[in-house]
């Protein structure tokens, strides 16, 4: 595989770019491998990446229904923080923020990592509170945060209504290197390195059926045919019930959708990412321009891909409100994905009932942002049986009353 | 954006007026029961790609709870019935087994 | 050039001259014009720069699908980015900037991207700028965003206001053409309420331009006549400049009105947000012609062949003195015979198909124009405009077989049925291979609520073009509407179709790419999507990669994702595409298509929320005062409430120091109207509460009062309050300020989902008091000066309440505290709230008494370790971690939280549980500081013990106070720990009881 | 005793439509079986009244019989007359299980009016109703949202529409509806 670099784009350029390879290969399916991931969206395929690349296992298909990276890894608004609360979150996230530093040069593809900084805007002195309290829990956990006041606030963001006159701007937890990357490039870069790597990404292969002999996985029955495999993950955001069914469990999920929107493109006015909470609100601003902004949830069950409109009147509401400027830009394009909602809104990655059988999902409205280290950590877990960073995500804890709620820092979990 | 007929005071409205509650036909597990058992009732649900029955509360309305049968992926509504049940009525099962050849309910545990 | 011609234009008026600027110089255009239309007669051409390469690009097109000609309209509070200049209005005073360019239109030093543009392929940021690695963020990032971007960021606040609108109908027909027209006329014959809408000001849509002959009229006087008809006719309503921009679930459809885009400054809203729901929608939204692709086909002067012949018809403005018409279909012609008949060149028509076209191309020979078949454009000659093309033949590669000079380049590769908001809701599509397009499949509508289809496509945009079949086919389309929502032609009155008939027409032959076999470098310079810059080079590119899927592509090359959304690039693209992986298009698919169909303000979606109608601002009957007299307001959900009064001078520490002072020595008095205040009633209302509450409250004896915590089925704590119980089956149940409508909610909830057999009724009627809270030792004093009687201990002991006069109100006193001092909260209707604050005020003065606001009420309830729900709980707190485990019933077999918190994890010694805090050194303990264990976790992380939920300065002990949920803190009362800081400091506090203040309680008693 | 205050203090406006605060009544809230003929008596008793069907309400003279829910009345009666009708439905009702309680100053109520069409007009600005004369008669009531806040709307008349909200949000629902009403608003609709 060639590498890319501005050097390759120049040799390419005089010979009219006819030397590019495949990104990566379409291979059929083989009858065996070691694991078989069920997904090629972000998560799946940074698991497949770094089971090759931290546990040597390349014995590895990724079967994907439709395209790679086709589900909600290209419909999120792209940010990414690891200003958690809890401990075990803002592990998880940290680990993925900080491989997204160097993703672009690991995996040489420019996966446009911009670490920006990350605001999240108190407007009330609950909101304060909760989120001095999430700037303490980062000093411990090692996380980069500051709890800034609101001259810093216009300073960083000068087109934000700093003073209200609703809910006027008391400050803001700021992440410095926290930002935003191209959603695309994160599926494609591990896509073309876990090819690179002998990995088999198979698109247009449905899986149908979970096969299993004395309560251990033995392989899936595909639109492609049946593969075997000793290790099955199942990482498919949105569909994680219907999958768990076939292999004979249930989840504690409910699958909703969750709609973004941007505006039309104009010139570079807002460098950071902004999250209003108390009115519902986030917006960055793309390479291109567009101001990406991020609506609400449906409060329904929901596989259509499309929600109702009252959620993106309330953003925009929202947003005017924060940023009166935009009140004359234009909306270019809402869309919706489904996301899978856990009963705490935190992620399951996890052993499954069926042995051999792991599940990674319930990212609900944050799953882009932690996809390097869902990918790591998910690895691990199916590699060697444990991870630390999954420690605390398992199933089992909704038995247990163990919950990883993060609501409670006044942030919801975008 | 959905429309939704209360079954309770007669109004056809968006979805605006109306709160989603969930699954229905959920059974208590109160202070005896197992951890299984108390599990999924708080937390294991059908999420089915497909017929779905539902709690919604006419909020900004009547104040009412009713049960809707609702489809998840073409987001057909089948119909609506007030709360006070444990299972849909039959002539509900019966119109949505016409609409969706080789639908059957699942068991509700 | 291109000029204003001296006859025609239907749309203009000639006597109304209105003046306006672009970039600075001043021009004039007609009443009537668009913006485009106004500067093309001004022979103003290059009209903007494009993303990417910052070509100079002129008008394509004359509708909304133009990807070009966006400007920067209007200044300060009125300045919009990004308008486009073919949907804008001219009005006198206009004034438009181009956009994308530095310094200038004419000289853009971006341009240099253009000749480099080897060097930018599709795709090729994800090939490099990846070292050194800081230099993406700080170096490449910055650059290719400024040079991204188009239009400039408005800075202003927006002058303008909006609104919305709900409406209800039948049958919404979206598209007021000779197919919407004709649609809503059939249907309204069938009795049907029709609601028809035109994104334009004027009805008729292409029609009148295309002509052709209906009946006894002309194609534009039966327009008219139809929309004379429909307007006078009761169950008809019209709308112009009203886009439908969205079709959603269950036939809701967002109609964006522009009422002042046309005229600024008019009073009223600039844009109206209509939410319209429909039984059935008649999408008759037309079509729009596609580009061909070929070398240069983005070079100012190269547009579509139907707009063209849009601007001379409608605006009397001729694109060119000499307009070259390139085609694959026989519509072209109408174009070259209408520039014809306008006295203009047509140096020759190049066909492409071998055969060339039917009825209309032997007229255009019969005009003594060349026609030329099987002959393509290698190359369009030009830079800032066409000045000439070289033409050869369609099946080679592109061997120039003459350069004919021209300024002007009219292309038409076929039309593509607008098919939007059939598709925004489910709506699917068929390939057409006989006219080479997608059109709406009838068997695969979206469907509604009921499960049937709800949309239908008529006239063009359902693929019909022939008038007379397409006239029919609409006809069709609205009694079928019509009859889907109950209403029968039969019952109607429908009338039959005029005649029509249409010239013979020569099938279309699709040309995607021209020459058939251009190579590499013509291919490099034919653009498939002109806003982002993609060529047919870079789709291919896309394909060669491995991005075969079109979503894909799409997305690698940007083609249909800027500000057009790909109207006449989409199928171009994917006809490339599919032609790259040697697919039929079909097999390839089509994008997605997301509304809205073109872009609709922030401001029109946000509507009247602005200001102060942005949210319900919830008041108290004493808002007034407190706004009055200083109040700091704090938000509490949509409440306000007073924080604190600052008095001249004073701080905000300060004047809440001042408050917990008076009230403790004396008396002060606060607003406590927001807490809910719900009532239930029955003969099982005991009972109920029972299982809502975590303790006995069935045993509460009128009169009485009692502090109820109230969990979750999840086990954590959710509310907590004082409970009074008013008679045998009527208790109230008092609530926090955030939770009068939701735990009012959670109670209907069970009652009608779990319990309905039980016979219990609620009511909150927390709006119909305003509630009064007393305090300090002086209360009793304030509240007898004022006539009440009985108000000793002996009579009205503590956790009692009782109904007395107050200034001659009528109130119920409830004898409860969350101060720890002698307090009364007085409750009394609504209406009468501000005369009882007066009252108690003016009889408290001699003893100083004076308001406290939250902060205060905050300070005084941690003295006396009280818990606040939303401090000391988050949502993952129990009562059990916060020693509230008297507040739990243990005769009780169950209650809403009970199972959960038996579980494991919530019966583990180790959880973090309520303690007090005080610093060593009397300093304020950090808000939200965690407490240091020994070493690190797993995962690296600093192992914690332990956190602060609450901490104040308490002026009453001089220190800081602190409460906090401590691993096994209660056994470990006068242990000293760590708590980390900001700054990555230390602080000591040692573990104490929660209750710092009157540890007996006795003050609340006396 | 004091003057009693009503949340918007008898404010008005006047635009395409006249926005009005209604004087001060009195308000009772009634839960309870209202299929009963006991029911019925004593509710259409005090309000003077005939008994509204579902969706609908009943008006006459200072009186007014809402029908909010399956087993809710809303009563408008003179407020003077309150205390009395608590005791009198107290005392009919004493052996059915209902719950019945003053909530005059719970709400605001307001009273839009004008020509019929700029009435509906105006509502439809800010509610999820059809308010077209088909659908929304005289005498039709109904519970819905204004804008962001509960209220319920009737038709008393051509031209002459009622609505209520609770009085904490009453100055966002005059002020709302006022905006709506602007003068250069008109939307001509319903016409």
């Amino acid at each position: 595989m060639k590498r890319y670099s501005a050097f390759a784009i120049a040799r390419e350029a005089l010979r009219h770019h006819s030397g590019w390879d495949r990104a990566w290969a379409a291979p059929a399916p083989k009858k065996r491998y070691d694991v078989i991931i069920v997904g090629a969206g972000g998560h799946g395929l940074a698991t497949a990446y770094y089971l090759g690349k931290n546990h040597g296992i390349t014995n590895v298909a990724v079967l994907e229904k439709g395209w790679l990276g086709g589900g909600n890894t290209g419909r999120n608004t792209t940010i990414i923080r690891s200003n958690y609360l809890q401990d075990s979150s803002s592990a998880i996230y940290e680990k993925a923020r900080s491989l997204y530093e160097t993703l672009s040069q690991d995996l040489n593809y420019n996966v446009m990592f911009s670490p920006r900084g990350v605001m999240m805007l108190a407007q009330t002195e609950h909101e304060k509170r909760g989120y001095l309290r999430t700037a303490h829990a980062n000093a411990l956990q090692g996380v980069e945060t500051e709890f800034v006041g609101p001259d810093r606030v216009r300073q960083l963001c000068p087109i934000i209504n700093i003073d209200g006159p609703r809910y006027p701007v008391l400050g803001a937890l700021w992440q410095p290197r926290g930002g935003t990357a191209r959603h695309d490039a994160v599926a494609w870069g591990y896509a073309r390195a876990c090819s690179a790597m002998g990995i088999d990404i198979i698109q247009q292969c449905e899986v149908t059926g979970v096969r299993s002999e004395g309560g251990k996985v033995t392989g899936v029955e595909t639109s492609k045919g049946a593969i075997d495999c000793a290790k099955l993950g199942m990482v498919v955001a949105g569909h994680s019930g219907v999958l768990a069914e076939m292999a004979g469990f249930r989840l504690p999920i409910e699958s909703v959708a969750l709609q973004a929107l941007v505006s039309e493109p104009i010139k570079p006015c807002m460098d950071v990412v902004v999250m209003a909470n108390t009115v519902h609100g986030y917006m960055s601003q793309s390479d291109k321009g567009e101001m990406v902004i991020g609506g609400g949830a449906d409060g329904y069950n929901n596989y259509t891909q499309r929600g109702s409109f009252h959620h993106i009147e309330e953003t925009v509401r929202a947003l005017v409100e924060t940023f009166p400027m935009i009140s004359r830009l234009k909306m270019l394009r809402q869309w919706g994905g489904i996301v899978d909602m856990t009963g705490d809104r935190s992620p399951i990655l996890s052993r499954t009932p069926l042995d051999g059988c792991f599940i990674n999902c319930g990212w609900g409205t944050g799953g882009f942002k932690a996809i390097p280290g869902s990918g790591w950590g998910f690895a691990e877990l199916m590699a060697t049986g444990a991870s630390p960073l999954t420690a605390e995500f398992g199933l089992e804890r909704f038995r247990e009353g163990r919950f990883v709620d993060e609501s409670v820092a006044a942030g919801v979990a975008h | 954006m959905l429309i939704l007929t209360c079954p309770c005071c007669g109004v056809s409205a968006e979805e605006t007026e109306f709160h989603c509650g969930g699954e229905a036909h959920l059974k208590r597990f109160g202070p005896d029961s197992s951890d299984s058992d108390f599990e999924t009732y708080l937390f294991q649900r059908q999420n089915p790609r497909g017929v779905h029955f539902e709690r919604w509360r006419h909020v900004n309305g009547c104040g009412k709870w009713f049960h809707a049968a609702r489809c998840t992926q073409t987001l057909e509504i089948f119909g609506t019935y007030p709360a006070q049940t444990t299972e849909p009525p039959q002539a509900l099962r019966d119109r949505i087994a016409e609409k969706r050849p080789g639908w059957t309910q699942e068991s509700v545990s | 050039m291109s000029t204003r011609l001296a006859k025609g234009g239907r749309l203009i008026d000639r006597s109304k001259r209105l003046d306006f600027t672009f970039n600075g110089k001043q021009f004039s255009g007609q009443a009537g014009d668009t913006l485009a239309s106004a500067l093309l007669a001004n022979n103003q051409t290059l009209l903007g720069r494009s993303f990417k390469y910052h070509r100079p690009r002129g008008l394509i097109a004359s509708g909304s699908e133009e990807p070009n000609a966006l400007v920067g309209l209007g200044a300060g509070g009125s300045f919009e980015p990004n308008q486009r200049a073919t949907t804008q209005e001219l009005f006198s005073g206009l004034s438009a900037q181009s956009q994308n360019h530095w310094p200038s239109l004419d000289f853009d030093i971006g341009a240099v991207n253009a000749r480099v543009s080897q060097f930018f392929p599709a795709g090729f940021y994800y090939k490099t700028f990846q070292w050194p690695r800081a230099f993406w963020k700080h170096l490449y990032e910055p650059i290719i965003r400024q040079s991204a971007g188009l239009g400039r960021a408005p800075t202003a606040r927006d002058a303008d206001r909006y609104e919305h609108f709900y409406a209800f109908t039948d049958v919404l027909v979206i598209g007021g053409g000779i197919a919407g027209l004709t649609a809503a006329r059939a249907a309204a014959d069938s009795g049907a309420e029709v609601l028809v809408l035109e994104q334009s000001a004027d009805w008729g849509g292409r029609a009148p331009v295309d002509g052709g002959q209906i009946g006894d009229l002309e194609a534009e006087a039966h327009c008219a006549a139809l929309v004379a008809d429909l307007a006078a006719r009761p169950n008809v309503r019209m709308r112009n400049r009203m886009m439908g921009a969205g079709v959603y679930d269950h036939g809701y459809v967002l109609g964006y009105e522009r009422l002042s885009d046309h005229a600024p400054g008019t009073p009223g809203p600039r844009h109206r947000l209509w939410r319209i729901r429909a039984a059935q929608i008649i999408t008759a939204t037309g079509a729009i012609e596609r580009p061909i692709s070929f070398a240069g086909n983005d070079v100012p002067g190269v547009m579509l062949a139907s707009a063209i012949r849009d601007y001379v018809v409608n605006w009397a403005v001729s694109p060119g003195d000499r307009t070259l018409v390139v085609t694959n279909n026989d519509d072209a012609y109408r174009s070259a015979l209408t520039l014809h008949s306008a006295g203009l060149a047509v140096p020759a028509i190049l066909d492409a198909r071998p055969g060339g076209g039917g009825a209309l191309a032997a007229q255009a020979r019969a005009a003594g124009i060349r026609v030329e078949t099987g002959r393509g454009i290698a190359r369009v000659l030009g830079g800032k405009r066409v000045t000439a093309v070289a033409i050869c033949a369609q099946a080679g590669e592109g061997a120039v077989l003459e350069t004919i000079p021209c300024d002007a380049v009219a292309m038409s590769g076929g039309w593509s049925p607008v098919v939007h908001l059939w598709s925004h809701c489910g709506g699917k599509l068929t390939w057409d291979e006989a006219q080479a397009m997608f059109r709406p499949d009838a068997d695969r509508a979206a469907t509604g609520a009921d499960g049937l289809p709800f949309v239908i496509a008529a006239g063009a945009a359902d693929g019909e073009f022939g008038l007379a079949a397409l006239v029919a086919n609409a006809h069709q389309a609205g009694l079928q509407a019509a009859e889907r929502c109950g209403h029968s032609a039969r019952s109607g009155r429908a009338q039959p179709l005029p005649e029509i008939v249409d010239l013979p027409e020569a099938p279309i032959e699709p040309v995607w790419m021209m020459p058939q076999g251009a190579g590499s470098g013509l291919r490099a310079k034919a653009f498939l999507d002109y806003q982002n810059d993609v060529k047919v080079s870079d789709v291919q590119l896309a394909a060669q990669e491995g991005f075969e899927s079109v979503e894909h592509a799409k997305r690698y090359t940007t083609l249909g994702m800027a500000t057009d959304q790909g109207k006449l690039s989409n199928i171009n693209g994917l006809a490339v595409l599919a032609g790259s992986l040697n697919a039929p298009i079909p097999a390839v698919g089509t994008t997605t298509f997301r509304p809205p169909y073109t872009p609709i303000s922030m401001g029109a979606i946000a509507g009247e929320a602005r200001g102060d109608l942005f949210q319900p601002l919830r008041r108290t009957p004493m808002h007034d005062w407190h706004q009055a007299n200083g109040a700091q307001w704090e938000p509490v959900g949509h409440w306000r409430r007073p924080y604190c009064y600052p008095q001249d001078g004073e701080s905000h520490a300060e004047a809440v120091a001042r408050e917990i002072t008076q009230v403790r020595g004396g008396v002060g008095l606060l607003d406590a109207s927001t807490l809910g205040k719900i009532v239930v009633k029955g003969p099982d209302a005991g009972r109920f509460l029972d299982m809502l509450y975590t303790n006995m409250m069935s045993s509460l004896k009128p009169g009485k009062c009692r502090y109820g915590l109230m969990c979750s089925e999840n086990g954590f704590l959710i509310d907590d309050g004082v409970v009074a119980r008013w008679d045998d089956d009527t208790f109230l149940c008092h609530t926090t300020t955030g939770g009068a409508e939701r735990i009012h909610a959670h109670m209907e909830e069970w009652l009608q989902t779990e319990w309905w057999d039980w016979q219990v009724y609620t009511a909150n009627v927390t709006e119909h008091y305003a509630q009064i809270a007393v305090v300090g030792p002086k209360a009793r004093e304030v509240i007898e000066s004022l006539g009440a009687e009985g108000m000793e201990s002996q009579t009205f002991p503590f956790m009692a309440w009782a109904d007395r006069e107050v200034a001659g109100i009528k109130a119920r006193i409830y004898r409860i505290s969350f101060s720890g001092e002698l307090s009364y909260e007085i409750a009394v209707p609504a209406s009468q709230g501000q005369a009882l604050w007066d009252r108690l005020l003016e009889a408290g003065a001699p003893l100083g008494m004076m308001p406290y606001g939250t902060e205060a009420l905050h300070v005084m309830r941690a003295e006396k370790g009280f818990i606040m729900i939303g401090d000391e709980t988050d949502g993952t707190v129990i009562p059990q971690d916060l020693g509230l485990d008297w507040a739990i019933s243990k005769k009780k077999t169950d209650y809403l939280g009970k199972r959960a918190q038996a579980r494991s994890h919530m019966t583990d010694p180790n959880r973090w549980k309520l303690v007090g805090l005080e610093t060593l050194d009397g300093s304020v303990l950090p808000e939200g500081a965690y407490a240091l264990g020994a070493g690190v976790n797993a995962n690296g992380q600093a192992v914690t013990i332990g956190r602060v939920t609450s901490t104040y300065h308490s002026p009453t002990l001089g220190r800081g106070i602190a409460m906090g949920l401590v691993l096994n803190g209660p056994d470990r009362q006068g242990e000293v720990i760590e708590f980390g800081q900001l700054d990555g400091g230390r602080v000591s506090a040692r573990i104490v009881d929660p209750v710092f203040f009157d540890k007996d309680g006795e003050k609340q008693n006396v | 005793m004091s003057e009693l205050l009503t949340p918007l203090l008898g404010k008005s406006y006047d635009g395409l439509v006249q926005v009005a605060e209604l004087p001060r009544r009195g308000m009772i809230t009634l839960r309870g079986d209202i299929s009963t003929a006991t029911m019925r008596n004593v509710t259409t008793g005090l309000t003077g009244t005939a008994m509204p069907g579902r969706g609908r309400v009943e008006l006459a003279g200072d009186g007014m019989l809402a029908w909010m829910s399956p087993d809710e009345l809303l009563l408008v009666l003179p407020a003077d007359r309150v205390p009395r009708a608590l005791e009198r439905i107290a005392k009919d009702l004493a052996s059915a299980h209902h719950l019945a309680l003053d909530v005059s100053d719970a709400r605001a109520m307001i009273r839009v009016s004008g020509a019929d069409a700029a009435v509906r007009d105006t509502l439809a600005k800010l509610a999820p109703v059809d308010f077209s004369a088909k659908a929304f008669p005289a005498g039709s009531f109904r519970r819905s949202r204004l804008a962001q806040v509960p209220a319920a709307f009737w038709c008393a008349g051509a031209g002459d529409f009622g609505l209520i909200c609770f009085r904490s949000v009453a100055e966002y629902a005059f002020s709302a509806l006022s905006n709506a009403a602007d003068p250069a608003g008109t939307v001509g609709h319903y016409a």
